[in-house]
């Protein structure tokens, strides 16, 4: 966590692209992983209705 | 076909469907009319291509084994659960469209209840005919017409013979032209089965009564619907009734195993 | 045959005077419920520890946590004493009109929640040291609409959940996010009238309520019958 | 439609591809193009991806909205499977929404969380669309289902107008908060690529659970085939045919 940012007090806030990776990297996991899953269960068999 | 002026009559239709219908009465609409009516519940169906007439002043039972159908038979003639399929009309008025004509002329006295377990059976009888719009003035009266001693204590005490007791009391109370009976003699002695029989027989109007009970309860019919698994399997007059029951059974279930 | 205004409003009275016949004829269990609400009012104390100024300063809270916990008990009752025996159906054949029970019962249990808040009202006073510092006629009025805000959607759900598995659950998990503003709104004013509103911000939160309870009593009488007929 | 399976090419899947695209070269004219903010510096780059994403949570909760006004107007299985699958990305976008608003409070104001009035609202409107899935897998009976999320959902969606405003007064009325949104000039550009790309990528995503939803829920709420008719009892003694008097 050496790159934590500056806080408001100084004026601009430098660095914190640590976070910025954060914030990026998971949102486009979470929408890939999501976007996986509906794939997947959209090409599913139907299951037979009985 | 011969206009008999007694309840329903029976014929079995192309494809072999019981279709009742109703024997002309001096004009107004059949109590009950059922056309293609139909319940299901997800993917099974609970009863199916039922299409009933029963006559003003007519008194149909409704017999079969567990599972056959009936509870949800009324269920859905009292409105209280829509068809899947088909139409119920009470005394012409169509019970889909205008619900409140068709709920205010009939009244279901089914496996609960309907009563609230705090209240004493008097408190019971006051708040429902105030909601009925017709208030009581003696409910200790017509507690006493079923058999029932005025209690304080709330219903949550009372035994299942007591409840059924104080269900036909609300019956009283709403006396309505259209009465529909699940099951009245279950979880009776056979003291309470005598009076609730002399009740029955009592009541004024279009009675429909589903019992598996064939042979106490069709004393109280004129006629007889037989279903078996949702389909309407035979229909005639209630001297009949056991005997259909134990063709399509095999056993003779005449006093109904209670 | 549609059920005319003049009975739908009779009917409206007749629901509530049930309900509140019911209630006080199981008036043990609103006295196991005032005492549950008092018990949680101690533990709020408990856990925030004996310094006078924070309690002080959140007393407001600590009212309504202890009235909205306490209501899901309430409101899942009221639904509970319905369905429990079939009695719901009996109303359905009088027949009632769905709209003539939704305004029936949420007012028994807006009813019942004042009262609650009554009863926990001094022990607030008294256990946190916030005296009023305006006039009791604004608090009733915040009260009232709180409890108002907390009858509509809370009937609608307990109705909702009344025949589910897991209604225990449901009714909190889906009641309280709703509640979120009435919450707010309640606890700000009531503790600005307890410390005192020299901004005059009382009327603005209270503005909130009501439009809050507009909205709900509103929208929730239109979807009820859904509810019960489904 | 009928349903063809697995491999051909659908609307959603253009929309996906579209979406996912707008989307990258948004972040990265945001992240490597576009010049550090003047206050927040670098970090201000996470708005890139954070506005968009609660815009387009916005229009996906909009939608949920309407397919539920209308499975509740039509009960139609094609409206409530949209519901779910609107819900289901709406939740997830709020989801994402909240973690990126941490990560962007932590080094703009040094905490994690702030009870900053959008970030508040939209914690409130994933517990409550979260409420809705949930009462989605524990009703049983189809017809149910859809008449109870979709109230549900109705109920959810109006009450956020109110959250916010509460929210916002609670904040406001006592201590003066700037909220994260400053955006001018040079930031349009990967703004409203990003934006596009997710409410593309949202639509999408919602077009690819509600045909996987809609198969089985059609198959639940259609009216499956009647039974055959059961052959009429015939006791000894009656007449075929169409008797009436009661003998059959």
């Amino acid at each position: 966590m050496n790159e934590v940012a500056e806080p408001v007090a100084t004026g601009v806030i430098t660095g914190g692209w640590s976070y910025i990776w954060a914030a990026y990297g998971v949102t486009w996991a979470a929408l890939l992983l999501f976007l996986g899953r509906a794939l997947l269960l959209s090409r599913a068999p139907d299951p037979e209705p009985e | 076909m011969n206009d008999v002026p007694v309840a329903v009559a029976a014929m079995p239709s192309a494809e072999g469907t019981a279709v009742a219908r109703a024997a002309a009465v001096v004009g107004g609409p059949p109590a009950v009319r059922c056309t293609g009516l139909a319940r299901r519940f997800g993917r099974r169906w609970a009863f199916s291509r039922v299409d009933l007439e029963v006559a003003a002043g007519a008194r149909l039972l409704i017999m079969g084994a567990n599972g056959s159908g009936k509870t949800t038979l009324l269920k859905v003639i009292s409105t209280l659960i829509p068809p899947s399929l088909g139409a119920v009309q009470i005394f012409g008025h169509d019970a889909g469209a205008d619900p409140a004509a068709a709920r205010a002329r009939l009244h279901l006295l089914s496996h609960s209840a309907g009563l609230y377990e705090d209240l004493s059976g008097a408190d019971n009888l006051l708040v429902l005919s105030r909601l009925l719009g017709r208030p009581l003035v003696d409910p200790v009266a017509l507690l006493a017409r079923v058999g029932l001693a005025p209690r304080p204590e709330p219903v949550r005490t009372y035994s299942a013979g007591m409840r059924k007791r104080l269900q036909l009391a609300a019956l009283l109370l709403k006396d309505p032209p259209l009465t529909l009976l699940d099951e009245p003699f279950a979880a009776l002695d056979p003291a309470g089965c005598g009076a609730v029989e002399a009740l029955i027989s009592g009541l004024s109007g279009t009675v429909i009564v589903a019992s598996h009970q064939v042979g106490r309860a069709a004393r109280l019919c004129d006629h007889a619907l037989l279903m078996h698994e949702g389909a309407a399997r035979w229909q005639g007059p209630a001297a009949r009734a056991v005997e259909a029951y134990t063709a399509l059974h095999g056993i003779d279930n005449a006093d109904g195993g209670g | 045959m549609a059920l005319s205004p003049t009975v739908i409003l009779r009917q409206i009275g007749q629901i509530l005077s049930k309900d509140l016949l019911i209630e006080w004829r199981a008036r043990s269990r609103g006295f196991a419920l005032a005492c549950f609400a008092l018990t949680l009012l101690l533990l709020f104390s408990f856990a925030v520890g004996a310094d006078a100024t924070t309690l002080r300063t959140h007393a407001g809270a600590y009212l309504w946590m202890s009235i909205f916990l306490s209501s899901t008990l309430l409101l899942a009752q009221s639904m509970a004493h319905e369905v429990e025996a079939g009695a719901l159906d009996t109303l359905v054949l009088a027949p009632i009109s769905p709209a003539a029970l939704f305004f029936g019962k949420a007012l028994a249990n807006a009813g019942q929640l004042v009262l609650l808040a009554a009863v926990a009202l001094p022990p607030v006073i008294a256990l946190f040291d916030a005296p009023l510092r305006e006039s009791p006629l604004r608090l009733a009025a915040v009260v009232v609409a709180g409890c108002l805000g907390v009858a509509a959607p809370g009937t609608l759900y307990a109705a909702l959940t009344a025949r589910l598995q897991s209604r225990q659950l449901l009714l909190p998990l889906l009641l309280f996010p709703l509640l979120v503003p009435c919450l707010l709104a309640s606890v700000k004013a009531t503790s600005l009238l307890m410390s005192g509103d020299p901004m005059h911000q009382v009327n603005a939160w209270l503005g909130l309520l009501l439009a809050f309870d507009l909205l709900y009593w509103s929208i929730c009488g239109l979807l009820f019958g859904r509810v019960i007929e489904s | 439609m009928a349903t063809t399976q697995s491999g051909g090419l659908r609307w959603e899947h253009g929309l996906l591809a579209l979406g996912l695209a707008l989307l990258a070269v948004g972040h990265v004219q945001g992240l490597f193009f576009a010049p550090a903010e003047a206050m927040m510096g670098d970090v201000g780059r996470i708005l890139y991806v954070h506005v968009p994403t609660a815009w387009a949570d916005m229009l996906v909760y909009t939608a949920c909205f309407g397919f539920a006004v209308a499975a509740l107007w039509t009960g139609k299985a094609t409206y409530d499977a949209a519901v779910e699958a609107s819900a289901e990305v709406g939740v997830l976008y709020n989801a994402l929404l909240l973690f990126q608003g941490s990560v962007w409070a932590r080094p703009t104001w040094g905490v994690f969380w702030t009870w900053d009035p959008r970030l508040t609202t939209s914690a409130v409107v994933l517990v409550l669309f979260l409420g809705v899935l949930v009462l989605r897998r524990v009703i049983p009976e189809p017809e149910r289902r859809l008449n109870l999320s979709a109230i549900a959902a109705v109920l959810a969606y109006v009450g956020v107008p109110i959250v916010y405003f509460s929210v916002k007064w609670w904040r406001t009325l006592h201590q003066p908060f700037s909220s994260p949104q400053t955006v001018d000039g040079s930031f349009i550009t990967p703004l409203r690529l990003a934006a596009f790309g997710m409410i593309f990528l949202g639509a999408g995503l919602i077009g690819l659970r509600w045909r996987a939803l809609r198969r089985g829920l059609e198959r639940d709420l259609a009216t499956p085939d009647l039974p055959a008719a059961a052959p009429a009892l015939r006791l000894p003694g009656e007449a075929g045919g169409s008797a009436a008097g009661g003998a059959l």
